[in-house]
């Protein structure tokens, strides 16, 4: 039953992979490679990863395809040329194809238990992460502690990604008190939509913070959080106008906000330090270690969760900047 | 045909990887090129993904009764992995606007046309 | 505190972008970051201090130890770019505050200097971890913020050459995630020195093999190794000045150090120079590149796009002291870095200094450059020398060590070529100093010296490269220790795989 | 097997049933909006009962609430997206087909 989910799912994917390959028209290309993170998101649940699955649904079917959409309605949607350099490529592509074939015919068999990956490093995480950080989501404690500074790393790409774009876009950010006419963005005159999406705005941003506190304990934690939280004010945007959306929260906030997270994970690493424990150390937060960790995980997705929802938001308003400055000019 | 069996998994990801290796390099289209980007990254995912799948095990949250789990290394190092993809692809994205912008194109073809008359003209 | 210098190194950098970015004033944000880089200099000196006095440096993040959490590692060859890394990073920035002021515009002053120190900790955090993808997360970290840095010039040119570089990099990126999952696969772990121990069991399958190609190619790409370089002449020539003169001295640095920790540390150089011929395949391309790009690099009429140029050929002799496998070849190549570091960073400098008084670097811009400003010029021809490796400088002593560690091996023929490579530098070189010597100056060209506070930083970078020219105690005593660290416990690895 | 898993796999079966017509639908029809029927089929229907099938399966349990909720999240989203999609279409001026004419548009649009 197994062996037939696994293979559709594949050959989907193949099919998906293919459909953006050959299609010249990007909107298309973009619908299937929502479809593709759609796809893999439910693939990684029948591999157990449902934190992955849960991120990649919430990146690959909805952030990254929403940003691309953006950027299609200014730069336009269709491909201009056929395929250049398609033979040389090709010839590439199979090589290094031909090379990671040769080179999973000597790792260990798909799903078993023997493998190195399986016996060396992991055994810690699956029978000590309960009485060590004391929740059950193995994943999170990984994540936030074991691994913790992986994660610090990871919010800061999300920041050095947030100054780029604002270095690059910021300046078609509205600044306070600008006037906004964007009627392109405002969905109003759809009552329907905007009548239904108003209603699961709220609902959205409760279950931001269930998937944020409750990550702990199932899938979740700060960058999915984030990730939803931001998505529920992107959809406000939508209906009512970047300037509405403005007056609920506005960039300077936003910016702080997004370097604020950083912070905020960071010191959760100083304090450890001051405690006398290595950078990191949650076992320092409170005399008792388990109860040090849980404050610590506790704090830096919080961090995590601010930063990532602070940063979509600021990408996501300096895209629609740019697609209002478009409307205008033209 | 028993390696066919335990390694067909990988095999279907890494002609995934190759698809999207092949949208990055042979298209001219720099969004179609950010969406190759993508697909190359999110099948090294996978990848990543079916090397800690245990068979007959289970997601890796505790729960009574059960005693097999999934490894959940590969997961925590794919789910920073899936973060740097999207602020790669948020930061390629501000790039073609701004390209757009200056170069009124988005395609590698115009884009390489404009730098070579450019540089003709000042030499 | 001083048990924690390993992580303050990176987290100083690290937490300093997010306040800078608080902080928002252009002028604060420029103190604030030049206060915070050279903080993390005198990190890195202490570090290098208590290396050289104590050995290598653990450092348990998290309390983890170390398979299961993530450790960083300070032995002589990462303090030793630790110290060049976030040296170079504070000269520069300390000139960089008109130069910046003049080429970018004020309302993104603050988010590059983000950028920037964002930049030096993802740089800094790749050197000193011992986990194979805690590299891969700041490889990252590095890489955006160096997108950023180069898409912040006011040449419309810089953007593209961004693009092309996240392409880039982003499918380099991949390789080495890609190699690390492969390695992941038949070893179960992440951390180098475990990895390090694990491979040798596993050595002789492909899948090693895969990952050790993988990775390889993966950070060739970010070096720009021949043939792999296309992305870098474009990226450094129309990057803000200053960020060439921060990326030229410091990016391909660390990219030559992930080499060399993936190649002799992780895989062993047992693996990495019996099982796969890299030995002449680095050679090789070392040669090539160095023939080659020198080649371009005389033809450029901006003279930026032929410095940068320069370094795809200097990139080739660091490669060349890796391939010959030798410990003084390693030697040379560890020299080479550092030397190359501040030859860069005079040269970057003094481009920078003509930049903002003359607005313009192309050959007719710098037409007469010796009367009108003596000083950068003449700094501009000391940093040339030095390329070319004349003795009393520190580019002699790197070729020196190359050139010998070629002959020591009998390979007389490499040694031919480098100092045969080194003639055409001497012709990229003469031809710029001929132009800013014996031309004449355009109508009405602007002179006078570029401020003190581009100058200094200027003429300290040139002093660097004639007192280590001459005095090269400290760099030729810690090469030659690292060198011979990792070389000769790579050698005592393979006795004990042998006695199995 | 007790009266609750039959139950169950019964609307199971009917969800799937449904979902599968409505892609062959998604497929085989001839233009937008009767192609829009087809997957609003799957949206709606479909899901609807693939899901009460499930709330069988779960019982009393903290995993029926969620299952609710997202059945109110679906019931919510599925006929406002096939109503701003058919919005859009006709906006964007695609008649509907009421002979044996080619469709105006192609697909693309009713493959959300």
């Amino acid at each position: 039953m197994e062996l037939l989910l696994d293979i559709s799912l594949l050959s989907m994917l193949v099919a998906t992979a293919i459909g953006i390959a050959v299609s010249r028209d990007l909107l298309a290309a973009v619908m299937l490679s929502s479809i593709y993170g759609l796809l893999s998101a439910n693939f990684f649940v029948t591999m157990d990863a449902v934190d992955v699955a849960f991120t990649e649904a919430s990146v690959g079917a909805g952030i990254s395809p929403l940003l691309m959409f953006a950027t299609l309605a200014i730069v336009g949607r269709f491909e201009r040329y056929p395929h250049q350099r398609a033979l040389p490529a090709l010839l590439l592509v199979v090589l290094t194809g031909a090379m990671l074939i040769l080179a999973t015919l000597d790792i260990p068999a798909f799903g078993d238990p023997n493998a190195p990956a399986q016996t060396h490093v992991a055994p810690r995480f699956i029978n000590e992460s309960g009485t060590e950080i004391g929740i059950p989501n193995m994943v999170t404690s990984v994540l936030a502690s074991y691994r913790g500074f992986d994660t610090f790393g990871e919010v800061t790409v999300v920041f050095a990604a947030v100054v780029g774009v604002l270095a690059l876009l910021g300046s078609s950010l509205p600044a306070a008190g600008r006037k906004l006419p964007d009627t392109l963005l405002q969905a109003s005159n759809h009552r329907i939509l905007r009548i239904v999406s108003k209603i699961l705005v709220a609902p959205i941003m409760l279950f931001a913070l269930y998937v944020q506190f409750h990550g702990d304990y199932g899938p979740g934690g700060g960058f999915q959080a984030g990730v939803i939280f931001a998505a529920a004010i992107i959809i406000y945007t939508m209906l009512f106008g970047l300037e509405a959306a403005m007056k609920v929260i506005n960039v300077t906030v936003l910016r702080v906000l997004a370097a604020f997270g950083v912070l905020l994970y960071g010191s959760v690493g100083l304090v450890a330090m001051l405690n006398g424990k290595n950078f990191l150390d949650y076992d320092a937060l409170a005399a008792d270690p388990v109860h040090g960790q849980h404050y610590g995980i506790i704090v830096i997705e919080l961090g995590v969760g601010i930063t990532v929802a602070a940063v979509m938001m600021l990408i996501y308003f300096a895209f629609a900047g740019r697609l209002i400055d478009r409307s205008h000019k033209s | 045909m028993s390696v066919l069996f335990s390694h067909y998994n990988y095999w279907v990801v890494i002609v995934l990887m190759m698809i999207g290796f092949y949208i990055v390099i042979a298209q001219g289209n720099l969004v179609k090129k950010l969406i190759g980007l993508n697909i190359f990254q999110t099948s090294v995912f996978i990848l990543y993904i079916s090397a800690g799948k245990v068979s007959g095990g289970t997601a890796p949250i505790l729960a009574d009764g059960i005693t097999l789990y999934s490894n959940p290394l590969p997961h925590v190092l794919i789910l920073t992995a899936i973060v740097v993809g999207i602020a790669t692809t948020a930061l390629g994205l501000s790039l073609i606007i701004r390209i757009r912008d200056t170069y009124g194109s988005v395609e590698e073809q115009d884009v390489r046309a404009a730098e070579g008359n450019r540089k003709q003209e000042s030499c | 505190m001083l048990s924690h210098l390993p992580i303050l190194q990176v987290i100083l950098p690290l937490l300093g972008a997010p306040a800078c970015l608080i902080l928002w004033r252009p002028r604060i944000a420029w103190a604030f970051s030049f206060f915070i880089s050279a903080l993390a200099f005198i990190i890195s000196g202490l570090l290098l201090k208590q290396v050289w006095q104590g050995g290598e440096i653990v450092y348990a993040l998290g309390g983890w130890e170390a398979p299961w959490g993530i450790e960083y590692r300070i032995d002589l060859l990462n303090a030793f770019l630790l110290l060049i890394v976030s040296g170079l990073s504070t000269v520069v920035l300390a000139g960089a505050r008109q130069s910046v002021a003049r080429e970018i515009p004020a309302e993104k002053q603050t988010l590059f200097y983000v950028a920037w120190l964002l930049c030096l900790a993802g740089q800094l955090g790749i050197l000193a971890t011992g986990d194979a993808f805690n590299v891969f997360v700041f490889l990252e970290i590095s890489s955006l913020s160096t997108y950023t840095l180069i898409s912040l010039s006011r040449q419309r040119e810089a953007l593209w050459a961004a693009f092309q570089y996240l392409i880039v990099g982003t499918i380099g990126a991949t390789f080495v995630l890609i190699g690390i999952g492969l390695m992941y696969m038949m070893t179960g772990t992440l951390n180098m020195a475990d990895l390090a121990q694990r491979l040798p069991e596993v050595a002789d399958t492909r899948t090693v093999f895969a990952a050790y190609a993988f990775i390889i190619v993966g950070v060739c790409l970010k070096l720009a190794l021949f043939p792999l370089h296309a992305w870098l002449p474009n990226a450094y020539t129309f990057a803000p000045s200053v960020v060439t003169a921060f990326l030229a001295a410091t990016a391909t640095k660390v990219a030559v150090y992930l080499l060399i920790r993936f190649s002799f540390t992780v895989f062993g150089k047992d693996f990495s120079t019996f099982d796969v011929p890299l030995h002449s395949i680095f050679i090789g391309l070392g040669l090539i590149a160095v023939f080659s790009a020198s080649t371009v690099a005389i033809m450029q009429r901006n003279i930026k796009r032929a410095i940068a140029y320069s370094s795809v050929a200097q990139i080739g002799y660091m490669i060349i002291g890796l391939g010959l496998g030798s410990v003084l070849g390693l030697q040379a190549t560890l020299l080479h870095l550092f030397n190359h570091a501040l030859m860069k960073g005079a040269l970057f400098m003094a481009m920078v200094a003509m930049m903002l008084r003359i607005g313009g670097i192309t050959v007719d811009d710098i037409a007469g450059l010796g009367k009108r400003m003596p000083v950068t010029a003449l700094a501009f021809v000391t940093g040339g020398l030095s390329l070319i490796g004349v003795p009393l400088t520190v580019g002699f002593v790197s070729k020196w060590y190359l050139v010998s560690a070629a002959f020591s091996q009998g390979m007389w023929l490499v040694a031919l070529l480098v100092v045969l490579g080194s003639l055409l530098a001497v012709m990229y070189i003469w031809r710029l100093v001929e132009i800013m010597y014996f031309r004449e100056s355009p109508e009405q060209a602007p002179r006078g010296e570029a401020p003190l506070t581009v100058l200094l930083p200027l003429l300290l970078l040139v002093l660097g490269n004639i007192y280590f020219g001459i005095d090269t105690r400290l760099p030729v005593s810690v090469t030659e220790a690292a060198a011979s660290s990792l070389l000769v416990e790579a050698y005592q690895g393979v006795q004990v795989g042998g006695a199995k | 097997m007790s009266p609750l898993e039959i139950i169950s796999a019964v609307l199971l079966a009917i969800g799937s049933f449904l979902v599968l017509s409505g892609a062959i639908g998604l497929l085989r029809f001839p233009d937008v909006y009767s192609r829009m029927h087809a997957a609003g089929i799957t949206d709606t229907l479909g899901a609807v009962a693939i899901l009460l099938g499930l709330m069988f399966l779960a019982g009393w349990t903290l995993v029926l609430a969620k299952l609710i909720m997202i059945l109110l999240f679906l019931l919510l989203t599925g006929p406002t997206a096939s109503h701003t999609l058919g919005k859009a279409a006709w906006k964007s001026g695609l008649q509907p087909l009421t002979d044996g004419r080619e469709p105006a548009g192609d697909s693309g649009k009713g493959a959300e």
